[in-house]
């Protein structure tokens, strides 16, 4: 490509956090109008060239141009200026703020620093583009994690910015809205702009990206055109070994005459649950389909005591649970992994090992007094057992990449074996290799007597490891189904049939 | 021969009253020739005084302590080490020991009291007052007094009251915490005259209080020359007040003095004289305890010993 | 899944603004209002014009300094050198307007409020250092050099052009006159209010508060917001420091002792968050005008004040106690 | 700020563990080093046994205070009232002591220090309001309690076998002896460490400093744990408290003004976070004995009084900016 073409340019680029080096000889070229893929394994230092390229890393050597010109040490403010903006993995909003002052934060419409009117109709004019449906003057605070993502990318947007660098934009959002940006990103591309599109979806990124880099182990492998890239291709020089995909094989389904392990019964909660019903049996694996909003996250959070049981009962073991709070669900065996690990999941001011630890200090414990050989010996075998890197004991989360942190919550909860295990998008921004590992992790759960009840937004995920399913529409179960009868268009079709009866005004 | 040395441990050293006790410790030294002194910040607090006088204990550097104490009970406790490690001690300001009104040393080894009975000062303030009152009826009067909450402060409160008690025509319609500071004294009393326009007089322990008083009549327009305003501790600027006729006396305090014949007395003590235990500053300065208008023109060349 | 206009998410649920959310929202405003009417009933010398001026006018300094400091603590920080820099205000427009000309002292003391606290901003953010360890620091510094500078004593300024802006009233008509220093403050009230609700520095600073990573990718200059918020905080201080000066014709050091903790004191109980991003000035201001009418109720009353404290804080128990019921689940 | 993510900004770029990284994470102990060789070299007396275990000594109170404040503080919390109940307990054991049983008190001040910690731990948890205003409001009642039930005077206490706890020494040959106090100091201190660090209780203090939630959804009882820090803080004052009265003979009301914010002071120098989640004790019994270094030297060094203010700020931004030496991007 000549050089006017080129958007970005990285050339040698190299990165050393601590005295590890996490990028080394970073070189690659993103033509300017295209839509550029970076794939890899967790921690393969997508996001950390991303941060490169948006401002917010400084390289330790090598060089970075936007257009020609280069920039190599400039910040997030100068990157702005030039014209690239960038959605992080890790959501940043203000959380007191409303949807519109964090779409067009440090970008008021303003004379001389005074502020004018014409956000709310700037917002309408984005929200055309976008379509996400979002509340503008809600307090961000308030928004479920796939709206506070939709306000990031609204954000991005908003920037008018010629590179548009996503770090995994996609990770809480369910099929039909990470559609509604591959249109939006179409539409961007067709306006000129380039689209830098990290993602451990690869179906997503062959359907819609022009090239791809593909990073193992802080190195470029290669960079081409996705024309030539299958997903076996991909995922075999992410991992640098042929590997195969597939979904491992479910455990019997217990009978229907084994008594459950958690039964609902006509609950209702505040936070807008009415008429639940399910069971879920031990050794059995319970999906939850829904779009997002209709209601999953408030099943499980009422499930593990998070939120008030307004009406209906709750039996755990066929015992009833009134009042159930957290540390009552906790003794009685459920684990929740909850959807947002930084806000719900991980005390990022400790290391991993105090992380594993937290759901289970009992079990390694004697009179409250931690036994340290005990703790280590255990969060040992989890770090092998879900690959985390930084393989350290007490390495620090706060700076693990979005994966491996996504690794070390899971292994919170699988540390010790619960009766009943919530998964709450567990496999939310890992990579294929760790995604297989940790379906094999529940699937082994459940041949091991543990009840599952599984929440996620692939729905493909949900379909292929669980043995029944209920679907859900707002607030409502309105259907259960034998997982094996459903496909993936099924379930939409159904989901999206469902909720256009009850509000059919949404449909036109 | 080694100097004497002497360490002055001030309640507070940025505090104008225990500045000029300082000044007078100074001054003492050089007139003997041959005498170090230092001086101790106590910041208002009973515990960092304490701390300085074990400091001075264990650093072995002093042959005597000169104390203005924050906690006259507390620190005894710690002088009576520094008497039997040998060091010899002086208070001024309050007396130290478990009474404010014992004069006669209540810590074994101490050597001389430089202070003045505080009983003695709030019941010749409350004398005026009930002078003034004569042949009013009511006479309504408002005590500013420091805080409560400090021992000093509550005797000399309870001694106030306690001597305008039996004169059934004067009314104490109000008290309030003046702090030493004319800011709060100038809100407190600006709330007091909103409850009580109609006042005859202000009996304050402290002139710092007057000051927020004056301004809160004045700014009230209310005249202040009918009112009788009476303070306590002869700094300059209350002298000039009451030359002005606005203020109309103050109890004395001799600050310089106090430290001076506390100094002097300790470096005597240390030559081997006898000296005397208990020294009352007012006695000596042979100004009446109480000084007004006409005894200030009496005696134009009079200087206070402090500035405020 | 090609509708994808078919989204109507769950609505969240949200209560009406009920009684609860009112409480909860002006827990303190209902405080005050219940303590106007005791207090009211209580004395008659409460309600006048002439005394609820003069609450206004005591607590001058305190409204002005907790205004600044609002700022402050919605952008995440804590201040606890006011106190100080109205200490080193204090001593020299005293100076000034004894050496050099009282209406220069008058500018001059906001001025070195505004350097001080640009200096507490700079090294707050140049060595990324929480503000509260910097800003006690610095507040040792400043009084420090307020005490060394004037060796500890006392500067009188009786100078009758100087006591203009403390104890100067501007006649409204009616017998009611209101204080040189009354309205200062309220323009300087409004001045923060504006550029808090109504300015890009204002969005900032609740930005910076409430997510400094999400304000720093943004492109905002949190350090420079920051910087400012101090800027402010110290200017407010050398205000109220001259404004006090002025009042009581005298300069000291220790002037402002404690201010800080006050000043904190009411911009919390006013409801602002500790914790940054949230908040209101008129939070702050409703908070001072608790503290002070606790101390008006107690000097008017004539109530041992050895209550006082006491009281005072089972006042604060009690609104805090008030804004939580709304918080029930 | 109710996201957790804000409170723990993405890790900015760091190089390896270099002296920059030695110096960002031990800094308080640079300088406390420094200190010790500065004054070694000033002063003769400095570098005593006796003078040593003076410096300790007189520190006790605030070691322990500080010791506790800091599980208060890396749980999220803060605590104002630490004085106050320090007056309390002065005033109770004083009185316990005169009238009841001297050894009674020494047992009875930690015992009402708990209770009162546990009043604060209580109301904040009921009302889900942040302990800097719940505790800022207690300790104005507790204070208030203290002044009335004396009437604001004194209770000297001098009976001999009270007077042990503060002004008992063991010998420990060699012409070394050591206070009680000290030895009880150690003990607490040792109590308080292997609490934070070896037990469940210290882990769930960690988390639910560092993220409630979190810690709230793996089950831990974050009230109850937050109680529990708060009735540490209060057992602490009251045992700091009695130690002191038991020195000076002598039980008054107003015993342990401003301890609360030398305490704060104390342990947010030796670098535990304000934000919680993080900090160890070693860090504030740094910061403690740097404050009393710094006090000790003024009092043995011959310098004039006005400077100790300034020097102190000076230090303190210092060790802040050596601290942060290391953090340069
Ligand atoms: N600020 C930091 N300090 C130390 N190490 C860091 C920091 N940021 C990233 N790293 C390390 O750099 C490596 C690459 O991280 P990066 O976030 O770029 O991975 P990634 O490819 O985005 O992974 P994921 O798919 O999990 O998001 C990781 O091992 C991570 O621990
Ligand atoms: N009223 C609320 N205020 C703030 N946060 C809330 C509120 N209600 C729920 N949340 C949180 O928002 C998060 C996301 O909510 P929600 O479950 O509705 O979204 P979702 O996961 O995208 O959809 P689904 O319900 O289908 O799982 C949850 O973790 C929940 O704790
Ligand atoms: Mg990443
Ligand atoms: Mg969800």
């Amino acid at each position: 490509m000549s050089p006017d073409e080129r958007a970005v340019s990285v050339r040698g680029v190299a990165k050393s956090f601590g005295g590890t080096r996490i990028l080394s000889d970073i070189s690659l070229d993103i033509a300017a109008g295209t839509v550029h893929a970076l794939v890899g394994e967790n921690g393969a230092g997508k996001s950390s060239l991303g941060k490169i390229i948006g401002g917010y890393y400084t390289p330790d050597e090598g060089e970075v141009s936007i257009f020609g010109k280069v920039v190599t040490r400039y910040s997030p403010r100068e990157a702005l200026g030039v014209g690239v903006a960038m959605i992080h993995q890790e959501l940043q909003l203000a959380p007191e703020l409303n949807v519109v002052q964090n779409v067009f934060l440090g970008r008021e419409s303003n004379r001389y620093g005074v502020l004018v009117k014409g956000d709310l109709e700037r917002f309408a004019a984005l929200e055309k583009t976008c379509n996400f449906g979002i509340d503008p003057l809600a307090k961000v605070a308030r928004l479920r994690l796939a709206e506070r993502q939709k306000v990031e990318i609204m954000r991005a947007i908003a920037r008018d910015a010629r590179v548009i660098i996503m770090d995994e934009p996609t990770s809480s959002l369910t099929e039909d809205e990470a559609d509604r940006l591959h249109e939006v990103i179409r539409l961007l591309k067709a306006q000129g702009k380039t689209v830098i599109y990290v993602s451990h979806f690869l179906d997503h990124i062959i359907a819609n990206c022009d090239n791809v880099t593909v990073m193992r182990d802080g190195h470029v492998v290669r960079t081409a055109p996705i024309a030539g890239e299958s997903k076996k291709s991909l995922v075999d020089s992410m991992l640098g070994q042929t590997s195969d995909i597939l979904w491992p094989e479910l455990p019997p389904a217990p009978d229907v005459s084994v008594p459950a392990v958690a039964e609902l019964r006509n609950v209702a909660t505040s936070t807008g649950l009415s008429n639940i019903s399910l069971v879920v049996r031990p050794g059995e694996i319970v999906g939850l389909v829904g779009l997002v909003g209709s209601g999953r996250t408030e099943v499980a959070r009422a499930m593990f005591g998070a939120d008030p049981i307004r009406s209906g009962e709750y039996y755990i073991d066929g015992k009833l649970q009134p009042r159930i709070k957290v540390m009552d669900a906790v003794a009685q065996g459920v684990a929740l992994v909850p959807e947002d690990r930084r806000k719900q999941g991980l005390v990022l001011t400790q290391t991993v090992r105090p992380n594993i630890s937290l759901g289970t200090l009992d079990a390694i414990s004697r009179g409250g007094i931690i036994s340290r050989s005990r703790e280590v010996q255990r969060v040992k075998e989890m770090i092998a057992h879900f690959g985390i890197v930084p393989g350290q004991v007490d390495g620090r989360v706060l700076r693990y990449s979005g994966g491996n942190q996504q690794k070390v919550l899971l292994s919170k909860w699988a540390v010790a074996r619960p009766k009943l295990l919530i998964l709450d998008e567990p496999s939310r921004g890992v990579d294929i290799g760790a995604r297989q590992r940790i379906h094999q992790f529940i699937v082994e759960t459940a041949r091991q007597g543990v009840g599952i009840l599984l929440i996620s937004s692939e729905l493909e995920e949900v379909i292929n490891l669980s043995h029944r399913s209920y679907l859900l529409s707002d607030g409502r179960i309105f259907a259960e189904e034998p997982s094996s009868s459903l496909t993936v268009e099924s379930a939409l079709h159904r989901v999206f049939l469902e909720q256009n009866q009850e509000h059919p005004e949404a449909a036109a | 021969q080694d100097p004497i040395r002497l360490a002055f441990l001030a309640a507070s050293s940025q505090n104008g009253y225990n500045d000029a006790t300082w000044q007078g410790v100074q001054a003492a030294a050089a007139e003997a020739g041959d005498v170090q002194v230092e001086i101790f910040d106590g910041e208002f607090n009973a515990a960092t005084q304490y701390a300085q006088v074990e400091d001075i204990i264990a650093g072995g550097r002093f042959d005597g302590i000169i104390v203005a104490p924050n906690d006259t009970v507390g620190i005894a406790t710690a002088l009576e080490e520094a008497t039997k490690a040998g060091l010899l001690v002086a208070s001024v300001l309050f007396p130290v020991g478990p009474s404010l009104t014992t004069m006669t040393p209540q810590v074994p080894g101490l050597t001389v009291t430089v202070a003045s009975d505080p009983t003695i000062g709030a019941t010749a303030q409350a004398n005026e007052v009930i002078k003034f009152c004569e042949g009013k009826d009511p006479c309504n009067v408002v005590i500013m007094i420091g805080q409560l909450q400090f021992p000093f402060d509550n005797l000399r409160y309870q001694t106030m009251v306690d001597t305008l008690k039996p004169h059934a025509n004067i009314k104490v319609v109000a008290t309030g915490e003046g702090s030493y500071s004319p800011d709060a004294s100038l809100t407190a009393f600006q709330d007091i005259i909103q409850a009580n326009p109609k006042i005859d007089a202000v009996l304050s322990n402290a002139d710092q209080h007057l000051l927020g008083v004056e301004i809160a009549l004045n700014d009230a327009g209310i005249p202040i020359e009918p009112i009788y305003l009476i303070g306590g501790g002869l700094n300059a600027i209350t002298v000039d007040k009451i030359k002005e006729g606005i203020f109309d006396a103050t109890l004395s305090g001799y600050p310089r003095s106090e430290g001076y014949y506390a100094a002097q007395t300790l470096i005597k003590a240390k030559k081997g004289e006898t000296v005397p235990n208990f020294i009352d500053p007012a006695d000596l300065a042979k100004n009446p305890l109480v000084v007004d208008k006409a005894w200030l023109d009496a005696n134009p060349d009079f200087k206070a010993e402090w500035e405020g | 899944m090609t509708d994808a206009t078919a989204k109507a998410p769950m609505a969240r649920q949200r209560r009406g603004w009920s009684i609860a959310d009112i409480v909860r929202e002006y827990g303190v405003l209902l405080i005050i209002v219940l303590l106007l009417v005791v207090l009211t009933l209580l004395s008659d010398s409460f309600l006048t014009p002439r005394n609820l001026l003069n609450i206004l006018n005591q607590s001058t300094p305190l409204f002005i300094v907790s205004c600044a400091l609002t700022l402050v603590i919605i952008g995440g920080g804590f201040d606890l050198s006011t106190g100080a820099i109205f200490g080193v205000a204090a001593v020299s427009a005293a100076w000034i307007a004894l050496n050099v000309d009282p209406y220069l002292a008058m500018v001059a003391a906001p001025l070195i409020g505004i350097v001080l606290g640009t200096i507490n901003g700079v090294i707050i953010t140049a060595f990324n250092v929480h503000s509260f360890l910097v800003t006690l620091a610095t507040s040792l510094v400043y009084r420090g050099m307020a005490i060394l500078v004037t060796n500890g004593k006392l500067i009188p300024v009786r100078i009758d052009e100087f006591a203009w802006l403390g104890r100067q009233k501007l006649d409204l008509g009616g017998g009611v006159a209101v204080n040189v220093a009354v309205i200062v403050m309220l323009v300087f009230m409004a001045l923060i209010m504006f550029i808090l609700n109504r300015t890009t520095l204002g969005r900032a600073i609740y930005a910076v508060g409430g997510n400094e990573e999400a304000a720093l990718l943004s492109g905002i200059r949190t350090n420079l917001v920051k910087i400012i918020t101090f800027a402010f905080s110290g200017g407010a201080a050398g205000l109220a420091g001259v404004i006090t000066v002025s009042r009581l014709s005298m300069g000291e050091p220790q002037a402002g002792t404690g201010l800080e903790f006050e000043a904190i004191a009411a911009v919390i109980l006013g409801g602002t968050s500790i914790m940054g991003g949230a908040g209101a000035i008129w939070r702050s201001m409703a908070g001072v005008l608790l503290l002070a009418l606790i101390g008006n109720g107690f000097n008017i009353l004539n109530v041992n004040p050895f209550f006082k404290d006491l009281t005072t804080g089972v006042i604060i128990v009690l609104a805090v106690a008030l804004a939580a019921a709304g918080n029930r689940r």
